[in-house]
């Protein structure tokens, strides 16, 4: 069973986002294969630099960084959402996965999750 | 359309009396079994552990969500699962957890329960479907 | 059927423009909730075959076209999720 | 204080119009003036012969219809948002208003209140 | 600018753990007191009436913004209300409650308390300004 | 300044378009929270004057261009909100 889990509502401002990282790590920790693929505003999660002190939450920047160490297959990011929000090879965080097709690339799943 | 019998877990990821998820999964659900299908398991997440509340108070001519959730669980012994992390967060609380957090109640209605992700992993697993109920704002 | 995508969010919610651009042939799209709203919008142009939920289609007292939309019940949801190889919930 | 609530997420999906009629309602109950203008998704609340006992909810089409007998001042809706949902005359509950210039009505209120 | 006191009512319809309204409106609501106006109440409506929960209990590296909250409104003496159809339907109760609807515990923080949407309509007539914090979903 | 309004809700939201179109001369905007997403969105025009509360810009990274956006603290949200005639919160 290939699980893609997608966010596609922005950082902070609610929880399902975070509550869906938890999804995919919970999975590759019981080494289940699962992927992570960022769309819309979604992406944002994966811009660099993320300080998230002055509103009492911790940043999801460093998981998702370890995200290949933790058994998360691939974190994928929507080419054009990221055009969009000027996420660049410079600004993104790294080993992001940008793809252009994303109607192929939700077909080589065989279980699609959103947040809420 | 396969005649095997085939087994579902549900995620309700809406709270009530703020979405439609668990009244549009309970409908779900009275149709698998009336259909001659099985569930293995309803989880609760995010939003949705709200369902599992015993002290939720609905005025006398609206449904009590979680009364009639309850009475489907008991009747077809289908185990009810609140996310562990979602619940704590959100104020639903088993008696285990008002102890160990010494909280001043708990609040988790029966046939309800509190466990981990590994609820959900299990059924991603091992039920032939996984059907997602969310809200609609 | 390959995916039922069942939608229940309103046409304005992001996941719904979301869910039109994934919709593939051999695909369906089942209305629930908010969802149903997009039967009466004029603005939009809805994906086929197309199910809506006769209990949330009739609490917003809509009147889709038959030829549009099918509308079912509970019983007739269960069976499509059997039906269809892969189910996601938009 | 002239206060206008403004309803514009669909009807039943969610609970938050249904509680912004009940702000309307107390506020009328107390003898201060307010009005309430439906827009976008949020006019379908005004759609006629809602049975909403399919989904264990209460229409509030009833109340909507004794809104002038409660005290709200009046009941207005976008009429554009009414052509793209195919309200007219003959499908919109009695009684209300469609406005054609939210800007300038916006302006007549001290105080404009969205639901959560 | 004003140099006269302004005197608020917030108005928080966002949960905590699931919206950031509560985190922004208490920002606010020190700055309101650091600058030399006054709140006269705090209002929880809709899903804001979760902020009341005695039970909520994030991990101990996340804020709880229950305690947070009532620390303000103890040290600035501010009433925080919420509202008594969102808190019913919602499962939260104080002892009052409890016992009218013969519940199995009650759940309000301290120092929150539960009463009608009157208290709103006082705001409106009564402050200066009215300021609303809504979820961002 | 006339109405100030505070936008939580981020650009793909329809509350987000809603206010965008309800701004008038004399009137200015402030984002909190998921409103900030508009700083980073190239696809939408901000309207001017514009605020955004920099713990929420912070969080997320954004790095708005001075010219466009005046980044400022709770302190002066407060003092905006008695300057202006009527606070809309969207």
């Amino acid at each position: 069973m290939q699980t893609l889990i997608i966010i596609d509502r922005p950082p902070y401002g609610s929880w399902s986002g975070r509550e869906s990282l938890d999804m995919a790590f919970s999975l590759a920790a019981f080494d289940q294969p699962v992927s992570l693929l960022f769309v819309g505003e979604g992406v944002l999660w994966l811009n660099k630099g993320q300080d998230a002190t002055g509103i009492a939450q911790k940043s999801v920047e460093r998981n998702l960084k370890a995200a290949a160490m933790f058994g998360i297959e691939s974190l994928m990011a929507d080419q054009s959402a990221c055009q969009r929000f000027s996420l660049t090879g410079q600004t993104l965080i790294d080993g992001v996965e940008t793809v252009e097709n994303l109607r192929a690339t939700l077909r080589r799943y065989d279980h699609v999750v959103f947040p809420g | 359309m396969s005649q095997e019998s085939c087994h579902f877990t549900l995620v309700i990821t809406g709270a009530p009396y703020s979405s439609q998820a668990p009244q549009t999964a309970l409908g779900f659900a009275w149709a698998v079994v009336a259909s001659g299908h099985a569930i293995d398991r309803v989880f609760l997440y995010g939003e949705g552990v709200h369902l599992a509340s015993a002290l939720s108070c609905p005025p006398s001519d609206e449904t009590n969500w979680t009364s009639a959730w309850g009475e489907f669980l008991e009747q077809h012994s289908v185990p009810g699962i609140a996310c562990i992390a979602s619940a704590l967060r959100r104020g639903l609380i088993d008696p285990a957890e008002q102890q160990r957090h010494e909280l001043p109640a708990s609040n988790l209605a029966a046939p309800f329960s509190i466990a981990g992700l590994g609820e959900w992993v299990e059924g991603v697993m091992q039920s032939s479907r996984v059907i997602y109920f969310h809200g609609g704002d | 059927m390959h995916t039922l995508h069942i939608v229940s969010k309103s046409p304005e919610h992001p996941r719904f423009r979301e869910c039109l651009a994934m919709v593939d042939t051999n695909d369906a799209v089942l209305l629930t909730g908010n969802g149903v709203v997009a039967l009466a919008d004029t603005s939009i142009e809805v994906p086929s075959p197309l199910y809506g939920l006769k209990d949330d289609i009739q609490a917003r007292a809509l009147t889709p076209d038959s030829a549009q939309c099918q509308v079912i019940g509970f019983d007739d949801m269960v069976a499509l999720t059997i039906q269809a190889q892969r189910v996601i919930s938009w």
